[in-house]
């Protein structure tokens, strides 16, 4: 059985060490947060200038001050800290945060990341910190279901739509399968539902 | 005393901005969106402005109704698209308005230095994807690095949580977000703020915006 | 919790730096000079260093000790000379000690830029004078501007005025000077401190360096 | 008669608009501040890294921690602020001081600058904020003699010391002449105890 988002999300957790400081991206990574052992001391960033993010707020707690990259009312927990957008970027793009967990529409077996703009005439392109995250954490993993609605691999040899950024992705964790890539190319490290044969037929990379 | 001048309303806070002015606009969504200000320049009047802000609008508020009143003939952003930015949204379709999409880092980055006197800086940001096509790079240390210039504004609009009477602002959370660095990169810095208090009030070590920076104060509406 | 540690002593604090480092070390004077570490340093023993600090020690004590131990190849500064820098005048004379002399807001934009990943800066500071002789320049805007490079630290030994367990730290007046931005520029980041408290101790607000940049913390001797 | 030091200080304080940032550098450039009106609204800014710096500490005010960039103790006043050093150097770099007065060795009339080195073999350089301050003020002032001990000129045709930055300067204050200089060339705005013709005279530039 390919696993469940949350499913997917528990995996992801047990592979953020303890400590880490971690920036989840807008969508399913930010689910990971949910599977963090409350003791595991991972420190959440978030990009519009805040460490120490909590859970989202609710009810009394929703404060408009208060937000993260997604814009959903957030919570404070203790030892937090505040700091405006080029500290916030300079934190990225430094290279200090540990992991980050982004969506993807595509990955390449190299680690090229494709995850920003599709590409069709009259899509709005918006690419946020995207970018920056790509490039400036220690370790990018990408959190995404393997094949597409019409059943196409979005792990691939090139990426065809608009790159994030080139050779950044270190794992690709999906419903199917996690994998590691890079310059040595593309390694199944385990599957869920699925063997490693029949997976290397289907995605035939 | 310094620079800082205390002002009655909003309508006085923008006075003067001209036609064609390049306009940093704070907030990341509507945290740290000075509605007031930009209210008060849609009342204003200038027209042909670039704004330089993270998003395009929100909703029918703010920058959206900016955008709405045709004021703006350029966006520069790093997300315009947003579930509530249809305002935006058909004027870009509609070809009435245009677009410069910027990695948000490089976004940052850009108002900063355009604030701290440097002129060009290389980061690798964008390095091969459609974002850095034509632009100037260089390889260091083994990596490609995209040559980035700074984004000057000739009136930054920001909100802040309080302000002293010599122009030091604290913000609050994350609404602190481009505050900060936009008031350092215009030629006129215009803050709307929750409450201003004597000088003295604020703790020299929580300041983060220095008076210097600061131009005109307006308190918000209630 | 996260990955700061707090240990029992500066000489714990100061294990492991490795023969040859480039060591970042905060202060300017005397303020915020981590007097603790640089001693530790010492009877820890490693040599061949490269220390980057704003001066090159006053008189017998901190940099200047460490200096005059003989553990010091190399230092990169923007004001060595100073009415107490004996020890250093002393070593550069003798030709005992080799010296790169950095415009002071080319040494903190330069240590900026290491931690924030921009991997070269233009800026006009230093054009057209020996400072600036072989470094690439660039004329932007009609002005001539000076290609700078990012200094990294392997270690930086920064003294702040508390810190929470998480490694959040805060600086007391003028002694913040280098402290920020060495944090963030080094490797391995090392802060001596007057006090720790506990998290949630700190005003998130007030916090000048997040816990993300302190590797290990050690309370002051008193 | 020439203007002692603090006649001439106070000269240069009459020119300091009021509200100004200003920054004074190390040595005679610091007794500007005794003679600024205690209304004049001029915040001093330390590059070390604090707005509104108030005179020296004496006695009990003394605080290790609290000093100028010439690292003698001094004293806060109400309404300032402290930064590190990239965010000071930043205020200096982008332009956003008023006036900043400082010492010089050598001017030349079109506004170049020699402050911070002999350049005498054996003399240790020593640069400190000198070349970021030359360029960054939007109105850079010198204060010195007009003379040397050997009654050489130090506003020069060319500078012969190590330059500190080229057409920096826009006006200097000397003990007999303040005289305005640029691209335009050196222009006497007032002179003290000698006529113009005189100072022409003597000067030959």
């Amino acid at each position: 059985m390919p696993l469940s988002t949350d499913e997917l999300a528990a995996i992801v957790a047990r592979d953020i060490p303890p400590g880490s400081y971690v920036n989840l991206g807008i969508g399913q990574p930010t689910k990971v947060a949910d599977h963090l052992p409350r003791d595991s001391g991972v420190v959440l960033h978030t990009e519009n200038g805040m460490l120490n993010m909590g859970p989202a707020a609710t009810g009394d707690q929703i404060d408009p001050d208060l937000i993260n990259a997604g814009k959903v009312p957030v919570t404070e927990l203790p030892g937090a800290s505040y700091f405006h957008h080029a500290d916030s970027f300079a934190m990225m793009r430094g290279g200090h945060l540990d992991v980050c967990v982004l969506g993807a529409f595509q990955v390449s077996v190299t680690g090229d990341l494709a995850n920003w703009h599709t590409g069709k005439p009259g899509d709005i392109p918006a690419v946020g910190g995207a970018m920056d995250l790509a490039i400036g954490a220690k370790q990018v993993f990408v959190m995404m279901t393997l094949f597409d609605k019409q059943g196409r691999s979005k792990l691939v040899p090139t990426c065809t739509y608009p790159l994030t950024g080139i050779g950044c992705v270190s794992r690709v964790y999906t419903d199917v399968a996690v994998i590691d890539v890079g310059p040595g190319g593309a390694t199944v490290r385990e599957t869920f539902g699925i063997t490693a044969d029949e997976l290397r037929d289907r995605l035939a990379v | 005393m310094s620079r800082a001048r205390i002002l009655d309303s909003a309508d006085e806070a923008v006075s003067g901005i001209e036609d064609g002015s390049t306009v940093l606009v704070g907030g990341f969504g509507l945290a740290g969106m000075p509605f007031d200000l930009i209210d008060a320049l849609i009342r204003q009047g200038a027209k042909e402005l670039t704004v330089v802000s993270n998003n395009a609008g929100n909703g029918e508020v703010g920058l959206a109704a900016l955008l709405q009143a045709g004021r703006v003939r350029k966006v520069i952003c790093s997300f315009p698209r947003q579930t509530d930015s249809h305002v935006f949204d058909g004027l870009y379709r509609a070809g009435k308005i245009e677009l410069e999409v910027v990695p948000q880092g490089n976004l940052a980055e850009r108002i900063r230095a355009a604030g701290a006197g440097i002129g060009a800086f290389y980061c690798p940001t964008g390095a091969g994807t459609s974002l850095a096509e034509g632009k100037e790079t260089r390889t260091i240390d083994g990596r490609v690095h995209v040559l980035e210039y700074p984004i000057k504004g000739d009136v930054a609009l920001i909100s802040a949580h309080r302000a002293d009477t010599m122009g030091n602002l604290v913000y609050r959370k994350t609404a602190r977000n481009f505050g900060p660095i936009m008031a350092t990169a215009a030629a006129t810095t215009i803050a709307q703020v929750r409450e201003v208090v004597p000088v003295g009030g604020l703790d020299p070590e929580a300041v983060v915006t220095p008076g210097i920076y600061v131009h005109r104060i307006v308190q918000e509406a209630c």
